[in-house]
């Protein structure tokens, strides 16, 4: 197997809680990634699917060092980032590294032409301006489908698809190797939306992109994706080849999550399979398996071990005491 | 079948509705007709900003005060017209008696400095006129009637204590308290998840069967639509462009915009999304609402708006058998032409 | 929770001795020459030279503030340059006639504003409304000064309702025992309940009240109709209406419990802008209290009282917003 | 496409929020009249030497021949203690007022808007100790840190300027960080931040150009405010110095004359009240049609 | 028995800042005067000299010892026994205090008791000790059992002059309320006032509307716009006096340009004296004959005055060859709407001459300490008022004019040594020669005429407004607003 683009061993990030008791001095922690082992190969797109509040915006935000992480390692391109300077990180890795977030709206200054905003990453760090910069910005808008003419437009004078572009466009301004997508369609409507998820596939083929995407339309996931992870409370359930998740799920957790999706073929309410319980939280998360509390097939050694990966296949692992390797 | 009109335990007639803007009157709403019978449920699918949620608060009269504006129509409930009604008759009569409603998002809609048992309290005490004792002894009911757990410690916590799914529940019991004979459910499980999701439809559906309510769901998801509603319509930019028996839009989908949408959901799990390309023309500003993104519009599309027409189609689903003629409408001058 | 409030209050140790610091600053590069005030009008150079070791204004500045500090902390804020008496006592004495008037204009600000505020709020728009607004707006845009004499003018002089100025009457004043338990007038009046007295306290406050209180009701109302703009658009009111409670259970239960922040923020502001206010009126309303005091002390260019008063009010207002943090900290709701 | 075009694109929205602001504005029969009254106001200041009949009145000149006349054909207004047209006096003083309120509310705006930027911005230690300095000015009621800095500073009118700003500047710095905070969150300082751009290029061309919109309307809003308290200032002798016709100095030097002639402090006393009045009036409005659930239209 | 008489004092500001007689220094002088009591008074309308604890006094042939025979059978409120002993002790306290005008007993170098009744003061060199056991601060006697070690005054109310009022209650910066003290050795006469009620009333309007409606017996300082309106008010009476009180402009005589004669004349011809009198002060006040105001003796209208004239005012201007656009700084105290509106007067003409006067009004002391402080930033004009601490015009020309290393209030900078001469002769002449000393006082102001040290732009009148039902009202400029209420009856 040839190197990983990113290899990312044991990362935890906690964020530190107020205790709700008075004067109760104890320090708690919200374990919203906690222990993460991850590779990625270049070329590839991985779908990260979990329930809301699992921990996947943060373990993205931890990849891009937006946020510090608590423990472990993140090698990216032989360089552990979770060590280098601020200075380091500007200089060598930001270029390499882009994001698109959720909504298109928020994520684009409102104040900035879309000249600035695209140009914005190729100014710092290209040390481009005036002409040079417009004729690489319009370039850029060719790209992505929009008009030449949006250059010297505001955020605000696009449709919510438009400006979806208009954030891939400044993500991809640098040439970056690995895009994070972060419920890149998720508040645009489904026309739109078709139009971006092409623009994907086309851009990643086109120019080798590596892309992380995060979605709750697994729809979605799976029209992009290569290989699916899947998490829950913090950590890696199971991840594996996006057409075997989606048929051949292991997990029990992945098994529930994938039979609450409503689809046309069903007919009636009962074929919508639920979980029993509520989440649990993530500051005192369940001892030993952390879906035991809810898992249909629990069993008297999920409370207590917490299982490890297992490969269940190539390329498949899944953490349950219910497999043997 | 002519008279069904009048059948209709609950009616929407010619109802328009718009915002006051700086450009003028602009107008989000334009029904011509949806009818409920009692103990239905119907369901209202849209793409975000169709008018779902303004249609909700047209019906309790709580649009939002200097922006909106009812234009024309007439909104029937068992015979009486809500629009007529006074405010006052609305808040002793209607509102929270004989119709209730489940709000979209359930972190906005529980008041934050009140516990939940001082909300539950107050409506309690004002519909059904208990007090004390009494009241919360109703209130543990209802909540374990939602399926909480631990209800006595829960009442006494304020809303930001407690998670999203115990929330929604929480509005949903407030909102069944007095066993309305109408319920509004506006995306009840928009912010949830799918497992959560699925678990909160049941609650309702079974809800509705003891209480023999009526519900008008509205969501965004047809799949789920067509699981939990026996009608469906499909609004699109305010306008009903498509109404059926909710299996028959699915496998039958007669207006543009339902194929589209209809084809880009997988049937199956194992199935990949699906797109056909689209293409953008400009709107027309007198004509059909999706003739910019109409693949089969023709000139006529542009300059005049296609009312809702009705189409008899024949039953294929074997589950309708209890429907002799199946009837399904759509706003389209070319509906039905291709499938 | 402890380490919260630790936290805050060692905060607010910093923010006082940063107020000390910066009082101590602008009173000492004052062009002014406190020993020469201290030794009092057409002193000698021998007299000056002699309060100048008096007060200490020989030593190095930092001596000096660290001499302010200490007596600062045992509750003294040094002497009087014109009275040579301690100012923290003057400041006592005159504080209970001002606190009246402050308290007066505060109640005054809550069950006038708020209730002003929530109507206009209720019925934007309406005629009611732009009359408050008009009311309100109008109440803090009148300089507190003028107002004060137009009062007068109106009030005494051509109505003749109301008495121009003072606490009491002189022949009250003179002629009866005045209670004195806890030194605030009106409330000795009635614990001891000594009607007359506390009849002609009443009417003597209510002009000076009334300038006073102008400004805070309509800063109140203001805010609270603002504030409850913003909240009667949100989702649980239109969730409210639509469980078909009462309006008036909305409005004032639902709503105005969700404006307590940001109002009581107001009133607390309005109290240091009415304590300010006192300052310019209660000299035309011959109002013996502190706002009669730093205006002679203005007048005289008396330092050290101006700084005691400065020191005071600062303090008084740290301490107000410190108790108020930690009253919301303790609050379940804002907690998360 | 041209330069001028492009430059036209840049500010359209803006034009467009103007537009409507002033259409929004311009519907409230209140709020009409106030930018009647503020127009006039401007107007007034402007060309105060051409309008008012005596405008030497409102320099130096004295005439005392004519002293505390009431107002009359000759003089609107009455005259003053030296004989002296009130009119011209009032009128040269809504210049003075105008001109200090807007340099103090711009000196408070140029102390205290970058360091709330950099404040909510850098967040940390920086945050830290200029709250805390924030806290410390703030902790002194209003008027009376006005009070103290202008008595330290010595009575004039730019030394009353300095003394507002330097007592005002904190109220921005808190809005402005407050604003920052929550925008350093927003999705555009973190995909800023992805790229790699440095901490003070998203301090000043990301962070602060965004807040400064509720700090303009506020600092419209203070107009009123800070005219009043120069009056008091002027009013407590450490404002403006004779014979330089400031409202609040009329008004003090009136109180002497106070029931010979009624004139004397009503018309200063009317026109800080008007003045004060129609910019609270305005600065209401502005703030209601800029939330856009408060907009009517 | 009836409800006591009272009458209210309406002040414009407090009472008093000091209730030590040895300090107080300041408005106290009106409470003072009613609590205690000095050997002698002094009648400055008449120009003589009362007895009052003294019964009469001699002084030797060199003028440096003083014998005062004390009036017997005199009773502190406390109940002591009055005797030399308090004399000895109050003045001895005071000095060593070096607080307030305790400086007016600088000559003194020694105080003996002879017998109880007779005390004799020793002089180091001639001065009017007369008048010095006259003035209105300082020289008050109190029991010497009444003070502690601490030299604090143990407690106000305990009694410890001899005055024919004792305090009974009083609120700080507000009011004092003193009573009448039964045992006073005046005796009383019927009506008198037993209740008097000192109150702070800054604002002129309200002290106006007080005595309107008689809830004041007695005020002062109105603006004469009010006196006016009062004079046809049958319910009050108007009385004017003169104060002893003057408004000078001192001239910076030390610092260019003004140290220019020349030019200083040519700005005493640009100040328009009448206008302002009759402007600024309603006509309730005269122009002044030099430093000395009217009512004090060593005051004559034989000396030359300046008249307001813009000719002569260019000319000497040309003369003094100053350049055209001259800026000058003058300060008045604020709040004083007398001086600022002399200054705006000032101002206008001024302005004609081309000379650019930028008028700042500042607290005294903030005034002072600029005119005390770096040359340079010093103000060109100081405006002031000035009144006498003794009735002698020595303490004016002294204070003001007398040559000094590091000036107190010689604030025109001038030296002079013929002045200084001329004057310390004068005062020593007081007690021998008062015709001489008299001229010799008016020879040194002539010389500050012709060197135009200062403006002398007016002699204040005082004007006292009492509610009808007061009677036996008298002033004594000495005692500059001060109402001695044992000699006031309440007719109703
Ligand atoms: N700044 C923060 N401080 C404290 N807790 C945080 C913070 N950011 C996230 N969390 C918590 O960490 C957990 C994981 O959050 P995260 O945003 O990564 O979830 P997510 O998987 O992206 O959810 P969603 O699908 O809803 O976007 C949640 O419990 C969240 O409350
Ligand atoms: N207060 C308002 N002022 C102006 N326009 C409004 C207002 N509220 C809603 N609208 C407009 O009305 C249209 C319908 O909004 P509505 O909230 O009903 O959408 P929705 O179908 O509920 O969407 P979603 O799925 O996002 O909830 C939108 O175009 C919206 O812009
Ligand atoms: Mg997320
Ligand atoms: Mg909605």
């Amino acid at each position: 197997m040839n190197q990983p683009l990113i290899k990312v061993e044991a990362l935890k990030k906690y964020f530190p809680v107020r205790s709700n008791h008075l004067f109760k001095t104890q320090k708690q922690w919200v374990k919203a990634v906690d222990g993460i082992d991850l590779e990625i190969q270049s070329g590839e797109t991985i779908g990260l699917v979990g329930e809301s509040g699992c921990g996947k915006t943060t373990l993205v935000n931890v990849l891009l060092r937006l946020e510090d992480s608590t423990e472990g390692s993140i090698i990216f391109d032989g360089l552990d980032i979770t060590r280098v300077s601020q200075k380091m990180m500007r200089d060598k890795v930001r270029k390499n590294i882009q994001i698109v977030f959720q909504d298109p709206f928020w994520s684009l200054n409102p104040r900035m032409l879309v000249r600035n905003v695209i140009g914005e990453p190729l100014s710092v760090h290209q040390k481009l301006s005036g002409l040079a910069l417009s004729e690489k910005v319009e370039s850029l808008l060719d790209m992505v489908g929009l008009p030449k003419d949006s250059l010297y437009k505001y955020p605000h004078e696009f449709s919510g698809g438009q400006r979806q572009r208009i954030a891939i466009a400044r993500a991809l301004a640098l040439e970056p190797k690995l895009v994070v997508l972060d419920e890149p369609t998720s508040s645009i409507d489904i026309l739109s939306q078709a139009q971006i998820l092409d623009l994907l596939q086309q851009l990643k083929e086109k120019l080798g992109l590596t892309y992380i995407l995060i979605s709750h339309d697994l729809s979605v996931v799976h029209y992009l994706s290569d290989r699916i992870i899947v998490m829950y409370l913090g950590k890696i359930v199971e991840q594996g080849p996006s057409e075997v998740i989606f048929n051949q799920p292991v997990h029990p957790y992945t098994q529930a999550l994938f039979n609450a999706i409503p689809s046309l073929s069903m007919q009636n309410l009962s074929e919508l399979q639920t979980i029993e319980g509520n989440v649990p939280s993530a500051i005192n998360p369940p001892t030993g398996c952390r879906f035991h509390t809810r898992c249909p097939r629990v069993m008297p050694i999920c409370s207590e071990i917490e299982p490890k990966a297992i490969y269940v296949d190539k390329d498949h692992q899944a953490a349950c005491h219910l497999l043997k390797s | 079948m002519t008279d069904q009109k009048t059948q209709f335990y609950f009616e929407i007639k010619d109802l328009s509705v718009g915002f006051r803007t700086f450009e003028g009157i602009k107008p989000v709403l334009n029904i011509e007709g949806l009818g409920i019978n009692r103990g239905e449920t119907y369901g209202l699918v849209g793409e975000s900003g169709a008018g779902k949620t303004v249609l909700a608060l047209t019906i309790l009269g709580l649009l939002p005060k200097p922006a909106g504006m009812i234009l024309n129509g007439s909104i029937l409930f068992d015979g009486v017209d809500l629009l007529k009604q006074s405010e006052k008759q609305m808040a002793e009569i209607y509102r929270g008696k004989r119709l209730a409603m489940i709000f979209q998002d359930p972190m906005s809609t529980l008041n934050p400095v009140f516990t939940v048992w001082q909300q539950i309290e107050r409506v309690i005490t004002r519909q059904e006129g208990l007090k004390g004792k009494a009241c919360l002894k109703r209130s543990l009911e209802l909540l374990d009637m939602v399926k909480l757990p631990d209800t006595m410690n829960l009442i006494d916590k304020y809303p930001h204590e407690l998670s999203g799914g115990q929330r929604q529940r929480i509005i949903i019991a407030i909102a069944l308290s007095c066993g309305a004979e109408f319920l509004i459910a506006d995306e009840p499980t928009r912010n949830l998840d799918v497992t959560i999701q699925a678990g909160i439809l049941k609650l309702i559906d079974e809800l509705q069967r003891d209480f023999k309510m009526s519900v008008l769901f509205i969501g965004n998801n047809v799949s789920l639509v067509n699981i939990f509603c026996r009608n469906a319509g499909i609004l699109y930019r305010g306008k009903l462009v498509e109404e059926g028996l909710s299996n028959c839009v699915v496998q039958n989908p007669l207006h543009p915009y339902t194929q589209t949408l209809i084809s880009a959901i997988p049937r199956s799990k194992s199935e990949k999304l699906k797109f056909s390309k689209t293409i953008i023309k400009p709107e027309a500003e007198n004509g059909c609402p999706y003739f910019s993104r109409c693949t089969i519009g023709k000139e006529n599309c542009s300059t005049h708006v296609p009312m809702l027409r009705e189409f008899r189609t024949e039953s294929s689903a074997e589950s309708l058998n209890d429907i002799q003629n199946p009837v399904q409408k759509a706003a389209c001058f070319y509906a039905g032409g291709t499938i | 929770m402890t380490k919260f409030i630790l936290r805050r209050v060692l905060l607010g140790i910093i923010v006082l001795l940063g107020v000390a610091f910066i009082t101590f600053f602008v009173a000492r590069v004052v062009p002014s020459n406190p020993a020469a005030k201290w030794a009092g009008p057409r002193a000698n150079q021998e007299q000056i030279a002699k309060a100048t070791i008096e007060l200490g204004l020989d030593k190095p500045l930092l001596v000096q503030f660290g001499k302010y500090l200490t007596d600062l902390i045992q509750g003294n804020l040094g002497h009087s340059l014109r009275t040579r008496r301690p100012i923290t006592q003057e400041l006592l004495e005159s504080l209970p006639a001002t606190v009246e008037l402050v308290l007066l204009s505060t109640i005054a600000a809550v069950f006038i504003g708020i209730p002003l505020g929530v109507i206009s709020a209720k019925r934007k728009d309406k005629m009611i409304d732009h009359f408050s607004r008009l009311f309100s707006i109008g109440a803090v845009s009148l300089p507190t000064f003028w107002i004060g004499l137009i009062l007068q003018l109106f009030f005494f002089r051509i109505l003749d309702i109301f008495p121009m100025g003072g606490q009491l009457s002189t022949e009250i004043k003179i002629l009866m025992d005045i209670p004195k338990i806890t030194g605030f007038l009106m409330f000795d009046c009635l614990i001891t309940g000594n009607f007359t007295i506390f009849f002609d306290a009443l009417w003597h406050i209510v002009l000076p009240g009334i300038t006073i209180a102008l400004y805070p009701i309509g800063l109140v109302a203001r805010m609270t109709r603002s504030a409850m703009l913003e909240i009667l658009n949100e989702d649980y009111i239109t969730a409210a209406r639509s469980y078909g409670l009462k309006e008036k259970t909305v409005l004032w239960s639902y709503a105005l419990k969700n404006s307590i922040g940001p109002t009581s923020t107001v009133v607390a502001l309005s109290i240091g802008y009415t304590l300010v206010n006192t300052f310019l009126t209660e000299s035309i309303f011959t109002w013996p209290g502190i706002g009669s005091y730093i205006s002679s002390a203005v007048i005289g260019n008396d330092y050290p009282a101006i700084m005691g008063v400065t020191i005071f009010s600062a303090f008084s207002y740290v301490l107000l917003n410190l108790a108020a943090d930690i009253i919301i900290a303790l609050d379940p709701r804002v907690r998360t | 496409m041209t330069q001028n075009s492009n430059l036209l694109r840049a500010i359209q929205p803006a034009v467009r929020e103007l537009k409507v602001t002033f259409y929004l504005l311009n519907r409230n029969l209140l709020q009409r009249i106030s930018m009647v009254i503020i127009l006039l106001l401007i107007l007034i200041a402007i060309f105060a030497p051409v309008i008012a009949p005596y405008p030497g009145h409102a320099i130096s000149d004295t005439n005392p021949k004519d002293k505390l006349l009431p107002p009359s054909r000759q003089y609107l207004f009455g005259t003053d203690e030296l004989g002296r047209d009130l009119f011209s006096r009032i009128l040269y003083g809504t210049r003075i007022s105008l001109r200090t309120a807007l340099l103090a509310v711009g000196l408070a705006l140029l102390i205290g808007a970058p360091l709330g930027a950099i404040a909510g911005g850098l967040g940390g230690i920086a945050d830290e100790i200029i709250m805390r300095l924030t806290d410390i000015f703030l902790s002194f009621p209003p008027l009376l840190l006005a009070i103290a800095i202008s008595s330290f500073l010595g009575p004039s009118l730019e030394n009353a300027i300095l003394a507002i700003a330097i007592s005002w500047w904190p109220w921005y710095t808190r809005i402005i960080r407050g604003q920052a905070v929550s925008i350093r969150e927003r999705q555009f300082v973190r995909a800023a931040r992805a790229i790699g751009t440095p901490l003070p290029k998203i301090i000043f061309s990301h962070i602060l150009p965004n807040t400064l919109a509720p700090v303009i309307v506020q600092a419209s809003m203070d107009i009123g405010g800070v005219i009043l308290t120069i009056a008091s200032l002027s009013f407590l002798g450490l404002g403006a110095q004779p014979p330089i016709p400031e409202w609040g100095l009329l008004i003090s030097s009136s109180r002497t004359y106070f029931l010979n002639a009624w004139w004397y402090s009503t018309f200063p006393g009317i026109a800080i009240f008007i003045t004060v009045m129609v910019f609270n009036l305005i600065g209401d409005g502005i703030r209601e049609v800029l939330d856009p659930r408060t907009r009517k239209f | 028995a009836d409800s006591p008489t009272f009458a209210v004092y309406a002040l414009n500001s407090e009472p008093l800042t000091n209730w030590d007689p040895a300090i107080e220094f300041s408005n106290g002088i009106h409470v003072h005067n009613n609590m205690y009591e000095q050997l002698l008074r002094y009648d400055s309308i008449e120009e003589k000299i009362i007895p009052m604890l003294a019964e009469s006094y001699t002084v030797s042939e060199d003028g440096l010892t003083w014998t005062f025979k004390l009036r017997s059978g005199v009773k502190f409120q406390n109940g002591d026994d009055f005797s030399a002993e308090d004399v000895k002790f109050s003045i001895e306290r005071t000095m060593q205090l070096a607080a307030g005008a305790s400086y007016i007993w600088s000559a003194v170098e020694s105080i003996n008791v002879v017998d109880p009744l007779t005390v004799e003061f020793k002089l180091a060199y001639k001065n009017p000790l007369d008048l010095v056991a006259a003035t209105g601060y300082a020289a008050f006697i109190y029991s010497s059992k009444c003070v502690n070690e601490d030299n604090t005054w143990i407690d106000e109310t305990s009694g410890c002059g001899t005055g024919p009022y004792m305090l009974r209650s009083s609120k700080w910066g507000d009011e004092v309320i003193l009573e009448k003290f039964d045992g006073y050795w005046g005796g009383w006469q019927d009506n008198s006032i037993d209740i008097v009620v000192f109150k702070k009333v800054s604002e002129t309007a309200t002290r106006r509307q007080m005595i309107e409606t008689g809830e004041a017996a007695i005020t002062v300082e109105l603006p004469y716009t009010d006196v006016d309106v009062l004079k046809n008010n049958p319910d009050v009476v108007v009385s004017v006096n003169p104060s002893l009180q003057n408004l000078i402009g001192m001239f910076n005589t030390q610092k260019p340009p003004l140290d220019n004669v020349k030019l200083r004349q040519a700005l005493s011809y640009a100040f328009p004296f009448q206008a302002v009198i009759d402007t600024v002060i309603g006509g309730y006040g005269q122009q002044s004959y030099g430093m000395v105001p009217a009512g004090l003796w060593g005051w004559s209208d034989q000396l030359p005055r300046y008249e307001y004239d813009l000719e002569k005012a260019k000319a000497l201007l040309e003369e003094a060859g100053v350049g055209s656009d001259l800026n000058l700084v003058l300060t008045y105290t604020a709040g004083n709407e007398s001086e600022k509106s002399t200054a705006e007067l000032y101002k206008s003409e001024l302005a004609k001459l081309g000379v650019n006067l930028e008028i700042r009004g500042m607290p005294w002391d903030s005034q002072w300490e600029m005119a005390l402080g770096d040359p340079a930033q010093r103000q060109d004009i100081l405006m002031m008022y000035w009144w006498p601490d003794l009735p002698s015009p020595y303490s004016f020309l002294y204070s003001t004019f007398h040559s000094e290393d590091e000036p107190l209030f010689n604030l025109a900078y001038y030296k002079n040594p013929e002045f200084d001469q001329l004057i310390d002769g004068g005062n020593e002449m007081t007690s021998s020669d008062i015709e001489k000393a008299k001229q010799m006082f008016i020879d040194a102001q002539k010389m500050l005429l012709d060197d135009a040290a200062s403006i002398f732009m007016y002699d204040r009148q005082d004007i006292w407004v009492t509610y009808k039902t007061i009677q036996g009202f008298k002033f004594n400029p000495a005692y500059p607003t001060v109402v001695f209420f044992h000699e006031l009856t309440i007719q109703n």
